[in-house]
């Protein structure tokens, strides 16, 4: 894994030396460092750096801890039934492909410009990525598994939580990964709309000046936050399900 | 970049720009083919773009020759050493920006606007005006919320009540007058001096190499500021399909912004001559100087520097 | 050695009855009948044993009347009524491959049903233990199930079904993984557990000398579809006594009975 | 499905009726088809809505093929040698939660403003999720069944190609569905720097003049697409692994 | 009928020489030895049966030798040369739990070695179709494996290892699901191939008298952790004729055999 993290940092070096592109819009390695203490020391339009990365992180978990707790247990419903399948699959498949401009104007109209909307919207982006993965889960479980629940006993919702749910955990996870990337990626979207704080936002705002050494700061940041939040996530996965490839 | 040499295929010069959509002059010559039909030797290619931002990456990629962004953007992209010299004034912001706040906000002057709600889309020229404006009457910016907002989401915000004011451009501008006051406008602001615009740039490397295409350039949207002072009613015609929206609003948001022809940017009140460079120059030094406030840069040029990226040579028509 | 007739077993009362009933699985390639014509009376508490070729549709039978299929034909009545359609916890089923969750430890794979029945948490310990040490696998209490071995992982199924004490108990193959040692004690319990419970079981086997040590009711079915074509009933299993299975198989009898049934399944 | 399409229609028409929101945010249905026809005769701004439509689905489908043929190997290779996946993890997992416009100014420093800056976004969009998919999936086929291959002769190649793939194809197949959902809201972004066709572009345009009945167009052409897309993957899904929930 | 001593055969040349092996699992709950210094020389051509109770370690050893585990302790030689820690095609492997792939259908399954092979396709389906045929499945060709009965799986992993013709053929109880006809038809068959193409056999059973009518060379493993304690030799298989093994199982030499070995598992 350093190999390829020392690779692209040598790429990035080489590309700012030999300038084959302006440094207003690739920065190099040196003065993206220089913006990042001087952003360490001084905060960005009025509050500190971590300030503003905890600012999105906090919204990003609320968000994705709501989508989890929907998302999953509606995701395992609609696979269950084709009842339930048939009424939600098609608002979810309608909104999925939309693109969070198209919406953001609504949620905007019903929850304000404050932190709900920004909520909201990463919710929407966390949601589908799981209930997908949930629905594909319960269709994967063995049928036989399903019935050796409900011949010892266990009724529809015991089933459900205690042999399709855990059935479907290597699938969850799986989509639990691909929602918190997901929901990253619309950070900056979120924090579009009368935000003073958050990474999303500072990227953003220091884009419109063509700062791109802060720009750099704040995608590097993204990305480095994004590579833990998928670590912490694989090493629950790890603990939560050692019995994956096994039998 | 170095793919901006323009390939002259079939002995013609390709010319590439990127517009975008704002009733100007660029877009009437547009909506009325001029750049077909009166360009000679050269093959013109339109490119649309949404924002500043992607003006300056696509020329900076070698992709377009010459395009418009906002004076804002200008003063920040001279303060970088961007490799580009503005050649036009496409047109003075006037009354299309303006400051609106709510009916019932109890808001009569700008000085009222302390302790209130007011968006604004950062980083535009809007922005620019907003804060210059308070400058201007001494209010303190930090006894004002100011909130960054697209105008779509600011319209959005306004009918919920969730802001008491906006500085902002048509047609949103349009939806909020119907339950609001203007207090202040651009074209209010200009007269003080604090001039914003949107202005039409060229990379160096063009204007060296194609200074002949260009000269054609600024001819035919001179002829376009003409055709529309001559006739408003056909150019309105013509615009409204660009924009989408009926001839009476094409006329309208036409008339909210100032043309200038070549003869007036050729003036001392905006570029000036080789010779003798305007007043644009002061006006995008202070921009910087107001840029630095916002930590946008990290240093403003001499006014020297901002003289030195003014181009006005081709308004000189012979 | 006690000699024991083969004969009917006193009449009690009919717990399932199968009436007419055959079984069509439809593929996208091919039709396949694997069941026709079964009737069939299964009195209370009586053990029944299934032999039958290798795909001639014993399992086919036992997903029926566990709930998993429905027949295509005739009807199924548990009680004089329509059996239920959806499995519950009545009707225990001991699966040809092992069905155990991989999530859980043994232990707790044993007390499944009695966790989803809310039995407290004391009084199930006790019955998972009991049955654990049945099968032999109370020291693979935590471990999980794909750290058994095939024939472990057998036990543990038997052990989760039995724990739950279900009114009938369906057993595919229960015993097929096996040693010949094991495989005895594992009869002598069922054996046990059937007659201090009266349980009704379904026991699907290939072993011939086990279905006349366990069954007081075999059935032979022919090859595919299945027809049954023979049924025989015995009260040699209220005989034996614990422990004492092995005794009867060098019995001219008994060995007399199973190249009897053996030639039956063999024509 | 049809109740719920029925209820939204519904709740649309009662909102626009009930004027709780201007018609500036939501248009009522009428107003939106009357556009729409308006749209089906004159087009928008001189292409046919036909074309706008068919322009952006020929950008994805290309972005969504290659993101398919590149993502799907390469997330079975990494699944299958720790090697690769520690190499090729740390790219993904970091630009991954990147949001597009952070590397838009690459993508087109690199590629120039014509299709392939567009098409180069809608594939890293659509990449992360197959390759996810991918990696978990390699991850839960039983190791048995690696062995039977193997034991069977087959050599690595063909193990993966002919035991691996087919085990993760489930997985795989989820992983599609969300990468072209995912790929699909990116579609206004990637057109929104130097198009003028587009039905991503048509929204993002007509949202600058307050046009919304045109915008709802635009989105609802944008859902129903984005659902037979859906539709499509899942039919396919049915075809090809039968064997769902079976073993 | 011809009367069999069992005594040792002609020693040939050693395949496989297993020194001193032992496996532990090593599981985050517990530590379960599986097999504890094993010495044995199997030689080329022979017929291993191994015997044991549940749990004893089998398929541990049967994995060593597939390449699937490492032995923890001791090595294994194959033709004198460590063995290749990966599983190659030389080492057939018919699994406890059937692994058919339910995605190929079942002649694909059989052929599945063939095709990585690369043998060309029609040679590919007379071998196929010779397989299918021999363990009755010709009529189930096209069906997917999740349509077959337990005991057809069995019989078509056999057969997709068959027709791979590995030099050494491990079975892990692979007639565990079979009837009593179809199981005798399936050791005619394994014990011709065997005979005519002298392959090396390791082979995993419950079943004593299976091991006596298949086995040249039959190993008893005592309970967890494995040992061997018991090694008999026998030249009873190269007598038994095709569809006669049935007649020997009465021979009273045959049954005192079986007695012994049950007693020894037993014990
Ligand atoms: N899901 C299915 N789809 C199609 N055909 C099936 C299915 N399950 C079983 N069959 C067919 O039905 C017939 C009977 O199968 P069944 O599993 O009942 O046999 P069985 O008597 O249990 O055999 P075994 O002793 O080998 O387990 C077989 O021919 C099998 O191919
Ligand atoms: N993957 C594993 N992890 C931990 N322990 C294991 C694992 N596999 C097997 N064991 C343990 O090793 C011992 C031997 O298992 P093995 O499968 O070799 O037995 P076996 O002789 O094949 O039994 P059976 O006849 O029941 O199949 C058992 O006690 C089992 O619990
Ligand atoms: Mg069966
Ligand atoms: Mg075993």
């Amino acid at each position: 894994m350093w190999s390829s993290v020392v690779i692209i940092f040598l790429l990035w070096y080489l590309i700012t030396k030999l300038n084959i592109f302006s440094e207003v819009f690739i920065p190099s390695p040196a003065k993206t460092w220089a913006a990042f203490t001087d952003l360490l020391v001084n905060g960005y339009k009025g509050n500190s750096l971590l300030f503003h990365l905890l600012d999105s992180l906090y919204r990003l978990s609320i968000a994705f801890f709501f989508a989890l707790i929907t998302a999953v247990p509606l995701g395992l419903i609609s696979g269950y039934s084709t009842k339930v399948r048939a009424a939600l699959d098609p608002i979810l498949e309608f909104y999925r492909p939309l693109p969070p401009l198209s919406y953001y104007t609504l949620l905007i109209l019903w929850f304000g410009i404050g932190d709900l909307s920004k909520v909201a919207l990463l919710y929407l982006a966390a949601f589908a990525p799981m209930y997908i993965a949930a629905v594909s889960g319960v269709k994967g479980v063995l049928e036989d598994r399903i019935h050796s629940a409900t011949s010892l006993g266990a009724n529809q919702w015991q089933t459900f939580r205690y042999v399709i749910f855990p059935s479907c955990l290597p699938e969850i996870f799986t989509g639990m990964r691909t929602a918190i990337g997901f929901a990253y990626t619309t950070l900056v979207a979120s924090e579009m709309v009368a935000a003073v704080s958050g990474i999303g936002w500072l990227v953003l705002d220091a884009s419109k000046y063509l700062r791109s050494d802060i720009m750099y700061v704040g995608i590097i940041l993204m990305g480095i936050t994004g590579i833990l939040l998928d670590r912490i996530l694989r090493k629950i996965e790890v603990k939560v399900i050692p019995w994956k490839g096994k039998d | 970049g170095n793919k901006t040499t323009s390939k002259p295929a079939d002995d013609k010069v390709e010319f590439r720009i990127g517009y975008q959509v704002i009733p100007n002059a660029e877009l009437l010559a547009k909506a009325t083919k001029m750049f077909e039909e009166k360009f000679k030797g050269v093959t013109v290619k339109l490119h649309q773009f949404e924002a500043a931002v992607d003006v300056n990456t696509a020329m900076a990629a070698g992709e377009i020759d010459a395009g418009l962004i906002g004076s804002s953007s200008v003063a920040s992209g001279v303060a970088q050493n961007l490799p580009y010299q503005v050649i036009w004034l496409h047109d003075v912001i006037g009354d299309n920006e303006a400051l609106v706040v709510k009916k019932d906000s109890g808001i009569k002057s700008l000085e009222d606007v302390v302790g209130k709600k007011i968006a604004v889309s950062f980083g535009s020229t809007t922005h620019y005006s907003l804060l210059s404006a308070l400058k201007l009457k001494g209010i303190d910016q930090n006894k004002v919320t100011i909130l960054d907002m697209k105008p779509a989401d600011m319209l959005a915000a306004w009918k919920q009540g969730q802001i008491d004011g906006g500085y902002v451009w048509y047609p949103t501008l349009g939806e909020m007058v119907k339950d609001g006051n203007i207090v202040i406008t651009s074209r209010d602001l200009a007269q003080d001096g604090i001039l914003t615009a949107d202005v039409g740039i060229a990379t160096k490397d063009f204007i060296k190499k194609h200074p002949d295409v260009l000269k054609q350039y600024i001819k035919i949207l001179d002829e376009a500021v003409g055709s529309y002072r001559s006739s408003k009613d056909t150019a309105a015609d013509a615009m409204k399909n660009e924009l989408n929206v009926s001839k009476e609003d094409a006329a309208f948001f036409m008339d909210q912004l100032i043309w200038l022809d070549a003869k007036e940017q050729a003036s001392d009140q905006y570029l000036g001559t080789p010779d003798k460079k305007g007043a644009f120059a002061k006006a995008l030094k202070d921009t910087a100087e107001f840029l630095k406030t916002q930590k946008a840069i990290q240093t403003v040029p001499d006014l020297k520097a901002y003289e030195d990226a003014i181009a006005p040579q081709f308004l000189q028509q012979d | 050695m006690t000699s024991h007739a083969l004969r009917e077993t006193k009449s009690e009362s009919t717990v399932i009855q199968i009436n007419n009933v055959g079984l069509t699985y439809q593929t996208d390639k091919q039709v396949v009948t694997a069941l026709q014509n079964i009737n069939l009376q299964i009195k209370e508490g009586s053990f029944v044993c299934v032999l039958g070729p290798s795909g001639c549709g014993k399992t086919t039978l036992l997903r029926i009347l566990a709930g998993f299929h429905q027949a295509t034909s005739g009807e199924v009545l548990l009680d004089n009524k329509p059996i239920s359609p959806k499995p519950d916890r009545h009707r225990g089923v001991v699966f040809q491959q092992q069905m155990l969750y991989p999530w859980l430890n043994i232990e707790d794979n044993v007390g499944f049903g009695l966790k989803m029945r809310k039995v407290p948490p004391k009084e199930r310990q006790e019955i998972v233990d009991h049955y654990l040490e049945m099968v032999g696998l109370s020291q693979f209490k935590k471990a999980k199930s794909y750290e058994l071995s095939g024939g472990m992982k057998q036990r543990a199924s038997i052990a989760r079904v039995l724990a739950n004490d279900p009114r009938i108990v369906l057993m595919d193959e229960p015993f097929g993984a096996l040693d010949a040692m094991t495989k005895e004690q594992m009869q002598d319990n069922i054996r046990k557990i059937w007659k201090e419970t009266h349980k009704t079981i379904f026991f699907i086997t290939h072993d011939v000398e086990e279905a006349l040590l366990l069954g007081t009711h075999i059935i032979v079915l022919s090859s595919r579809p299945g027809r049954i074509v023979k049924e025989i009933y015995s009260d040699l299993p209220y005989k034996i006594e614990e422990g004492k299975g092995r005794m009867y198989r060098s019995d001219p009898d008994f060995v007399k009975r199973r190249e009897e049934i053996i030639s039956i399944i063999s024509s």
